[in-house]
């Protein structure tokens, strides 16, 4: 099965959207880095292989592993039901907010002040479905809404001014807003009433693979490896209140 | 192959994907008109002896044939961002496709014109005819058959070009597909039911083109 | 009448009528002859302003055709031509190409315009065509067509510029049949031709252009039959 | 933990370069491989029957109105699904080959089909054998006549090859997008790309354009 | 010798040979001449074995043409042929052009095949063409081309189908003077023309075609002059 093929290849073909900050990214020498891919390379040293990161968007998630371009994409998954009929998923190993950064002048309180302002996110994500789903409840209709190809396109976009605001999640947006370019934003309200929770994910029927990640992912909490990439990426510890929630999902 | 497909989804989500596929011919038909327009002023100063206006015609049509168009896209749609100027995704698509619709189509034009042999002019003004009416009666008309082809063909281009729009999260039928896809993971019945609507799609416009060409030139030439 | 006076015409260095004086009256049928790049052509364009001259003068009917202030489109209504490469127009029946310069150019009514189409397709032979796309005509018939088109306009003189070399040697039978009848019928006329026994026999003056100039000109069955000029007798021998 | 907008630095040219190399890697292969299957299938449809070609016609149909970006997703997808996932640049490869297989075999049968059915009469009567006029009459009249379209196809395969970007393979745009999200600079950037196309383009649109202007005399 | 024993050809419904025969001897000229459509080229098609026949016989030297253990390939080396359509090649030299046949065909060496291209070239006066590439040339020149390249094969029989019809007046002189020259040479040949004057000086025998059968056949200079046939009567009146 998968397990022994990615043991005898020796090498880990692991997935990674690499434009979600700080979970996957460029560094300035055009090298992948991040949360995600720390954790592809303690799974590549877990296994003892080595590792391939494969840069992917949102969208190449799936089709990835399908394809079996990936043996496991380590992105920041959301995992819906609807999802969990294609793919298979570990327990969740991180858990997001759904958030709206925007221009400071847009002085955002609320949810509902987005009413009629311009709204973007990324393509086929988690946040864009909330954000939709929100929207056509309140009757705001689509036509303020504007899609991005990937999590930097929505960045992009709204550096350039093309949207008004962006949901995006309370991590990347963090980030984003350490760095000077984004000095005049400010993060804004969460999504309501929305834990994005996510786990790792490898084609569905191979179990026992799945079964290895899961440990690994419980592993990384109890070694401390989790602790020292979020300090890393973070630069803080890992909030107990995470750990309780993923706990909880398990 | 261990690949189960899913066709449920794709046929749930059938109104989705019809809408994408009306957006797709509405971008690509728009493009169309509005390349149709510029080509023939294009045409026109690219023929025309001021400097200026030909060399700028020039600097068109060479930029829109030698690069690709998905450059235009994203030049349309972040490049301009960088100037302040935003398009929505729709615009940007359909101002990248007007674009290289113009340039190409201006060389289709001009080869057109020139393809009528002089006679014809000459024969027509030794009728009497003034020069207006020699290109309205007899120059035009005969252009518009030999150009229809290629018009059609270029037609049946935008719609395949459209199909960039996924890069830009425009929710034509290639955007949306990839939309609904990353809902439900189910790419591959997705992507070949956006395949087989595409092939719909170009079929039926060559059907309609053929149709109207019989219905336009009954003459042949 | 048509006066050609002293005309020069130049495309960019090279000079292909070197002054070139014509008459012709009311009803006189003239054919011009010479070799190819002669400049017959040419002169047929001059007179009928499709082409600029360098200098002299041409008058149809008393109206110097290259004066400044000339109605040239009007004046072409007078000069019917016809071309060697039949030009039909493609996108249209033998009786539309016939009946649209009549249309309009003349703003006849559109019944009008057919109607007297119609007279000179059947005058040509060609009435059982008239919804026929030209293309899928012979040659002569196209060249039969051009006649009729011209003739439709109802103009005073025939400028005819080697109707005949194009056609295959079956179908220049009907086409120079067909010129005869318009002599016949009293039709001024100018024709370039290749066709020796025609401007022998249908025309009362022949013309031998070398090199932009007229060489030779007299009456039609003296010129052919027993030329003068030496230039004459010896393209006359290649010729037959 | 740097900035994560760092500009556009000189280290950044091997990045680039390997972009600019890929693209051109992949262009021509699929250029010459499709030229290649286009010849072939090309004069197998000269030749052949009506049904023959009604199944080329068919296949060939669907590789022509389907978008190119569909294909490579479908593709690289379905090859994946099928148990045989293939790297980027094959999956890539094989598409954009197929891709232009299906437009280069046109116009080789067009080029075939232009040398007049008289011209090879003259020469089977000189006692010529029918692969004779083949190879020493039809071929070569009929690869002359159509050299200004194959460069069309090459310079839109070239053009083309942006897209195998979609499937993760690094050419030249796809690279410039990974720089562009790092510098927040697309503008720069994309004009450099146009520049590289263009430079590549242009010249040889106009060659052609020049030969086929040279043929029509 | 070639013979020709009641052969018919149809194509579709379309009966074009309605029992042709014809026997031409070695060293004999004959001109065939006859209506558009008549079958003149269908006939030397035949002979070639270019096209099939439906009944009768072709005999090359006793050998039969359409038999299907014949090798037509090597048949037609003896057999060389001219079209109307001058066919030369585009993509190579004159000189290539003549050479190649005898090459390829006759596996002669390169040297030997140009050598002889050459002098079949310097026959038919192109000697000082051998580098040009043949659309630089005349319609003239091409068709002399034409024949310099099938002479080259060294066949024993030229059949020739209209090969002045598509020139310009002026150049048919030149392929009919070849021609001649050919004729004095001895060489067998089976010219299709309409060119009258040609078919009453320089051949042997005429044969008149009439809807696909040989209406009449005679000495050259009788029937061209004063033929017997009505059908003979109506067509030359015509075309002179
Ligand atoms: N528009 C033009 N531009 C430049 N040169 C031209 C043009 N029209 C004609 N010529 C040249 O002028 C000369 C005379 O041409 P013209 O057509 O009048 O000859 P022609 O006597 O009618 O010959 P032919 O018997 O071949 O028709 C030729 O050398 C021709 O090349
Ligand atoms: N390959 C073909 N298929 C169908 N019909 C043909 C074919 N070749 C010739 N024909 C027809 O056969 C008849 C005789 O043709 P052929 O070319 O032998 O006439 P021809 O006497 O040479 O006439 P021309 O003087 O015009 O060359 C014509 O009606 C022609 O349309
Ligand atoms: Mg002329
Ligand atoms: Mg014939």
């Amino acid at each position: 099965d998968q397990l022994d093929t990615v043991i005898q290849r020796g090498t880990l073909n692991c997935g990674v959207v690499l434009d979600f900050p700080p979970m996957g990214y460029f560094d300035e020498n055009n090298n992948p880095a991040g949360f995600d891919v720390d954790y592809c390379n303690d799974l590549g040293e877990a296994l003892g292989v080595d590792v391939n990161v494969l840069n992917l968007t949102w969208g190449e998630r799936i089709p990835s592993l399908v394809s079996g371009k990936t043996d496991v994409v380590i992105g920041s998954t959301s995992d819906t039901l609807e999802r969990a009929k294609t793919v298979g998923f570990t327990y969740p190993y991180f858990v997001f907010k759904f958030q709206v950064i925007a221009h400071e002048d847009k002085n955002i309180q609320s949810f509902d002040d987005l009413k009629n302002l311009k709204v973007g996110a990324a393509l086929g994500t988690t946040y864009e479905t909330e954000y939709l789903a929100y929207a056509e409840q309140q009757g705001w209709g689509k036509d303020n809404y504007t899609s991005f190809k990937s999590e930097n396109d929505a960045y992009l976009g709204l550096y350039q001014g093309k949207v008004d605001a962006i949901i995006s999640t309370n991590t990347n947006i963090a980030t984003k807003l350490r760095s000077e370019e984004f000095d005049d934003f400010v993060a804004g309200p969460y999504v309501p009433n929305y834990d994005d929770v996510v786990g790792i994910i490898a084609k569905r029927d191979e179990v026992a693979w799945i079964n290895y990640l899961n440990l690994f992912l419980v592993r990384q909490i109890r070694d401390g490896n989790m602790n020292e990439a979020y300090n890393k990426h973070f630069g803080t510890d890992v909030p107990a209140d995470l750990i309780k929630t993923l706990r909880d999902n398990k | 192959m261990d690949y189960e497909f899913h066709w449920n989804v794709v046929f749930q989500n059938m109104p989705q994907l019809l809408n994408g596929a009306f957006v797709t011919l509405h971008v690509s038909v728009l493009a169309m008109l509005l390349g149709i327009v510029i080509a023939i002023l294009l045409a026109i100063a690219k023929m025309n002896n001021t400097k200026f206006f030909s060399q700028v015609a020039t600097v068109w049509v060479e930029i829109a044939r030698n690069t690709p168009a998905l450059f235009q896209i994203y030049m349309a749609y972040f490049g301009l961002g960088a100037f302040g100027i935003h398009l929505s995704p729709y615009a940007a698509v359909l101002s990248a496709l007007v674009f290289i619709n113009a340039g190409y189509l201006t060389e289709t034009f001009r080869g057109g014109f020139q393809s009528i042999p002089s006679t014809q002019y000459s024969a027509s003004k030794s009728l009497g005819m003034t020069s207006f009416q020699a290109y309205w009666h007899i120059i035009l008309p005969q252009m518009l058959r030999r150009i229809y082809h290629p018009m059609t063909n270029q037609f049946v281009w935008s719609i395949l070009m459209s199909s960039l729009g996924i890069l830009v999260g425009m929710s034509e039928l290639s955007g949306t597909t990839q939309r609904l896809q990353s809902l439900s993971f189910r790419t591959l019945e997705f992507f070949i039911v956006a395949a087989v609507m595409y092939f719909i799609i170009t079929k039926l416009v060559l059907f309609g083109s053929s149709l109207l060409a019989r219905r336009l030139f009954k003459g042949e030439i | 009448m048509i006066s050609v006076q002293n005309v020069h015409k130049s495309f960019g260095d090279l000079e292909v009528l070197k002054g070139v004086s014509l008459d012709v009256q009311k009803g006189e049928v003239v054919s011009v002859i010479g070799g190819s790049g002669s400049g017959k052509s040419t002169l047929l364009y001059c007179i009928n302003a499709i082409e600029t001259i360098n200098s002299g003068k041409i008058l149809v009917d008393d109206v110097d055709v290259h004066a400044r202030d000339t109605n040239k489109d009007k004046l072409r209504q007078k000069l019917g031509m016809v071309f060697q490469q039949w030009n039909s127009f493609p996108h249209m029946t033998v009786l539309e190409n016939a009946a649209l310069a009549p249309r309009i150019v003349k703003k006849m009514s559109k019944e009008e315009a057919m109607e007297i189409a119609k007279k000179e397709l059947e005058h040509v032979g060609l009435g059982d065509k008239l919804d026929v796309y030209p293309t899928k005509m012979s040659g002569g018939q196209q060249q039969r067509l051009a006649i009729a088109r011209a003739m439709a306009m109802r103009p005073d003189y025939m400028l005819l510029d080697e109707v005949t070399s194009a056609l295959d040697p079956e179908l220049v039978g009907e086409v120079l049949d067909t010129l005869r009848m318009l002599a016949e019928d009293g039709m001024t006329m100018i024709c370039v031709t290749h066709e020796m026994g025609f401007a022998r026999d249908v025309s009362d003056r022949v013309a031998y252009f070398h090199q932009g100039v007229i060489a030779e000109i007299g009456e039609a069955r003296q010129v052919i039959t027993d030329p003068q000029n030496p230039l004459t007798q010896k393209f006359l021998s290649k010729v037959r | 933990m740097g900035s994560l907008f760092t500009p556009l630095s000189w280290s950044d040219s091997g990045l680039i370069l390997t972009g600019v190399w890929n693209t051109i890697i992949i262009s021509v292969l699929a250029i010459v491989v499709g030229t290649v299957l286009g010849l072939i299938v090309g004069f197998a449809r000269a030749e052949s029957n009506r049904w023959v070609n009604m199944l080329f016609g068919g296949v060939l149909d669907v590789l022509r109105s389907v978008p190119l970006i569909i294909q490579l997703i479908l593709f690289s997808t379905f090859m994946g699904a099928a148990g045989s996932p293939l790297a980027p640049f094959v999956a890539g490869s094989i598409v954009l080959s197929l891709y232009t297989m299906a437009f280069m075999s046109e116009v080789f049968r067009g080029g075939f089909e232009s040398v007049s059915p008289s011209m090879q009469i003259a020469a089977r009567s000189l006692g010529m054998t029918k692969w004779q006029t083949i190879y020493h009459i039809r071929l070569p009249i009929g690869l002359r006549a159509v050299f200004p379209s194959w460069l069309g196809v090459s310079l839109s395969v070239i053009k083309d090859s942006a897209l195998v970007s979609v499937i993760g393979y690094m050419e030249l745009l796809r690279t410039s997008e990974q720089l562009i999200s790092r510098t927040q600079q697309p503008l720069e950037i994309l004009i450099g790309v146009g520049i590289f196309y263009f430079i590549i383009s242009y010249p040889l649109s106009h060659y052609g354009r020049y030969v086929e202007r040279k043929m029509a005399i």
